[in-house]
């Protein structure tokens, strides 16, 4: 089967996510990954939007979170507090984050690069909910593409916290214990967080993909699994439902 | 018996800043009870103005303001870009997922400082470029939050405290630029970073319908609404449609503003557009896009907010600018929740 | 511009207990988290089951519960009996406006500590005697709280705290048989009281309206049933009426309860009764007249029990022992909320 | 014309509501003030319940503050943490509290009397809402008989906070500034307090009663307005509107 990044990046995500769980989800390429998951692996998966839709029965992609796409036909159309309440109140198990840049520890700058923080060089969307979301929920995940440019040895502003500089400084910084980044899934591999030092370590490479390639796409020294596979390609199911009923005008997997 | 005794112990504790932003509106609930206490509207009176007066007379340059919505979901359109034509400076403005709201704010130069969470970004649409240079120039003072932080602060406000206890934000930069105190439980230990609470100084919330009071109800997802509504020194509302008190009173429950948080009320049919009105029309996507380019180049923008909000005396002129009814209802046509 | 940076400063401030006061219930919120993690159904599979297996399966001699409703109003009679005729003991009890709630729980001996703010008065109608000799005898334990104390502790817990500050209680003796701590605002140096979040360990809250799931609608007031769905460990509810799930999706913002609370479910038509069901049926006064008489004398109240709670086999034949469907009827009539 | 001490007391009662205001009520005697002073003088008075009902139109009196009567055709039917979170955001002007006990600073006793605090000789129906409303409204209003068991030197237990041990000392507890006990309205006159001592000040009395009565039925000395008046009776209209309108059945009106 021919596929591309994208497609494969949302396919593979959409299988971490476990039956019976709860995942907040923005727009794009995460919401397109829990609605396959849905579709395909668990079928009562919950899914949450910031501004307050949960659980929706979702006929297309929303261009907002909040959008009416967001709660139609939902079990609750509720409130951006509550939302996060429940997320702080230890009930979601899964987010889908995105960002400028990425460190070693999952850390995650969607805020600013270069200059001072109140004259930035750049500046993007900031975090939202994002550092909320990395904070609260238990196990947080990212899809995103692979390079130097994001993968970097130091980020210039730490938006969201991944596990800061290594094990237990999330519970010192007084984050709730027992959560933080579970799974990265770039175009080349899945990155999963080494238990002992809590820094990024590869456990599937994507097929046709090397180490070296990801080496070089990469700012700092990645770990490796011991049991180092080749990811699973997308399968002709997954990438059916994924074209002809989740995102049929290739909004999302048209992207790259 | 089971008992968590232990927990009840004196005990000195410190509090210190967890970050170097500014906080740009007072927390203070007892002065906030006086106030509310003094202006807040008690008069179940018709309030029914228009948009002109509702922000001439309720909006003064250097204002606070919070506004409703999710950036391009039932926003209150009318009153922004009333707030820029009639050419309010020195604002300065919540953004928890401020969009479309922003950037209408932002071009119209209008904004000094922001608390800020979300604010140069259109979701799923791209940048707003002039929000980016409003910010990265330096003419807007930020304080930096969360969109639940921001939210919880309006809470705050809402419940009559002066600050809340949030477990988000801690160990990050997010932190370091926000304006939070570092505090732990009483009973736990457990840290916590204390937000302060956000009273602005006018709230602007769209609604589906209201009475000529201000009681106001909501259909769908209310955001931070809620709290805004009870968190605001002064409120205007605008809706959908007016509706008859006896409609309210059918189904108190529904009701998320009552007429006492109320100081001014609009009917403005298609009020949230270019955004997303739940139940009634969706977001124009097109336009949207229009905004977004005529960013790229600033005599084009000048061009633009001449075409659409300078040059035209008020909101219904606006809707004819961009195709008025026909496109209205090709609009209503592409919303989810309008049964067919 | 004007900012509040002054009330940016490191500075010391002591913790101490404001009540001699016990807490009967552990507010931390990590180990609540931990708890919600791995116990909280996120299934969403078909939780219908009985009244009788709701209670011997979910409610353990010791637990804590926390009662939804008013006292009399939307109370979920069908459970508190069941309680009752299993003979469970050393319960922990929530009383904030408990009233009939109460007295149930009371004349079956089930209850050996509470966290109290109104548990003996039946409001307008009197006081039960069996409550107030409980209390009065010292067979339950005693922890001082008022309505809105206990409101915002399932609060507190509901937002994921362990605490929350509030404005009540101060100088009072209310305070001084509290279990809460005196604070600061980190910002302004306002004093607070911490009140220490309530997680009970079961909830138990009647609704109009719910699917198999467990989401559930509650029309009219709430009172604290919001924050009490959020706060308990196990959560069992009664409905008036189970619905498909599809009418539940066709208002979703009606939702008070989702089902990732819900750990059981039951029908029971008029599972309020004796109490009042806002657009349902009005209170049985003569029955709760009835049972306040009775009371009046040990034999005649066991007979009363027997012959209403211990002798009948479940809430159905309750319902037979009061006057069935025509009295039922009756009720349905006196309700102020129904057209007629 | 004829009354009886209720119906004096809740004609009397109602003319201290200001229209334009919200008023905190529970059921019986405040009720009935509330709501005659809504039909007569105050048209634009919200009455609130401590429950979640907001502004209802009282066909007649609820039994229970929660029950359906409570939010009948009212503006909002909303929750307790949302009426109790309007009071302390300032926005609820007056309360009325019942009591067994009460002393010269209106500090209030619906908890207990005699023994400890565990076994309390008799244990009242408790504080409820009433230290929340009497800590956060802004004027605290009472109606009770008047005798020296209830009006008493020292209240065996402070339920609600009056102005404690005098002036200054609301707000040295760390209560909101600015409020507390404003009229109590008894079967024997009209009691304020006084601005300087913050002690109960008789302010009139009622027809037919004297100066020497009220003493005899007070346990603690009151002080006297300057401006001393004799209290204006039920009007006609007052009780036409109270026992026609307002309690035809006599609940309330024939507890005497």
């Amino acid at each position: 089967m021919e596929y591309n990044d994208m497609e494969l990046m949302i396919c593979i995500a959409s299988r971490y996510l476990e039956d019976d769980s709860i995942v907040m989800v923005g727009t794009g390429a995460p919401c397109a990954a829990a609605v396959l998951a849905q579709k395909l692996y668990s079928p009562r998966l919950t899914i949450m939007f910031e501004a307050g839709g949960i659980g929706p029965l979702l006929s297309s992609m929303p261009i907002s979170v909040g959008d009416s796409q967001s709660f139609y036909r939902a079990i609750a159309a509720s409130s951006m507090s509550e939302v996060m309440e429940t997320c702080q109140r230890g009930l979601v198990d899964y987010v889908f984050l995105g960002g400028a840049q990425i460190d070693q520890y999952g850390n995650i700058n969607s805020t600013m690069i270069g200059g001072s923080y109140q004259t930035p060089k750049v500046r993007f969307p900031g975090s939202g909910g994002a550092n909320d979301l990395g904070s609260l929920c238990w196990k947080t995940m990212m899809i995103t593409p692979q390079d130097k440019r994001r993968f970097t040895e130091k980020i210039d502003f730490i938006t969201t916290p991944g596990y800061i500089n290594g094990p237990g400084a999330r519970e010192k910084a007084g984050l709730p214990p027992g959560c933080g980044p579970y799974k990265v899934i770039t175009n080349l591999c899945v990155i999963g967080f080494d238990e002992q030092s809590k820094r990024m370590k590869v456990e599937s490479i994507h097929p046709g993909r090397t180490k070296e390639e990801i080496i070089e796409n990469t700012g700092f020294e990645l770990l490796w699994a011991d049991d180092l596979v080749i990811s699973e390609p997308p399968s002709k199911d997954e990438l059916a439902v994924l074209r002809n009923e989740i995102d049929p005008y290739r909004y999302i997997i048209g992207r790259q | 018996m089971q008992h968590y005794c232990h927990l009840l112990k004196e005990r000195s504790v410190t509090y210190k800043p967890a970050g170097t932003g500014k906080i740009f509106t007072d927390p203070d609930a007892d002065k906030a009870r006086v106030f509310f206490r003094d202006q807040k509207p008690r008069k179940m009176v018709n309030k029914v103005t228009t948009v002109a007066k509702a922000v001439s007379e309720l909006v003064n340059d250097g204002d606070y303001l919070g506004v409703g919505g999710f950036g391009t979901n039932r926003i209150p359109t009318a009153i922004l870009h009333e707030i820029v034509r009639q050419r309010k400076k020195n604002l300065g403005f919540a953004g928890h997922t401020a969009t479309h709201d922003f950037q209408i704010l932002a071009a119209g130069g209008c904004i000094n400082r922001c608390d800020v969470a979300y604010i140069v970004g259109l979701e799923a649409r791209g940048l707003s470029k002039v929000a980016r240079k409003a910010v990265e120039s330096g003419s807007i003072e930020l304080t930096e939050w969360t969109n639940a932080a921001l939210a919880w602060r309006y809470k705050a406000a809402a419940m009559g405290l002066s600050f809340l206890p949030v477990r988000s934000m801690m160990g990050t930069d997010t932190e370091k630029y926000s304006a939070a105190m570092e505090m732990e439980c009483p009973f736990t230990g457990t840290k916590y970073l204390a937000v302060p609470a956000l009273y602005p100084d006018v709230g602007i919330i769209h609604v589906h319908r209201c009475d000529v009071y201000g009681n106001s109800q909501i259909d769908g997802i209310v955001v931070a609404d809620y709290d805004l509504a009870r968190a605001a020194k002064r409120l205007i509302i605008t809706t959908e449609r007016l509706v008859p008190n006896e409609l309210i009173r059918r189904e108190p429950a529904k009701t998320i503003i009552p007429f006492y948080l109320v100081d001014a009320v609009v009917e403005v049919p298609f009020g949230s557009y270019p955004g997303n009105m739940p139940y009634e029309y969706f977001s124009d996507e097109n336009h949207l896009q229009e905004w977004l380019k005529a960013e790229n180049d600033p005599e084009t923008l000048s061009a633009f907010l001449e075409r659409h909000i300078y040059g035209v005396k008020d909101f219904n002129e606006y809707l004819n600018t961009i195709g008025g009814m026909a496109r209205l209802q090709e609009l209503r046509k592409l919303e989810t929740l309008v049964e067919r």
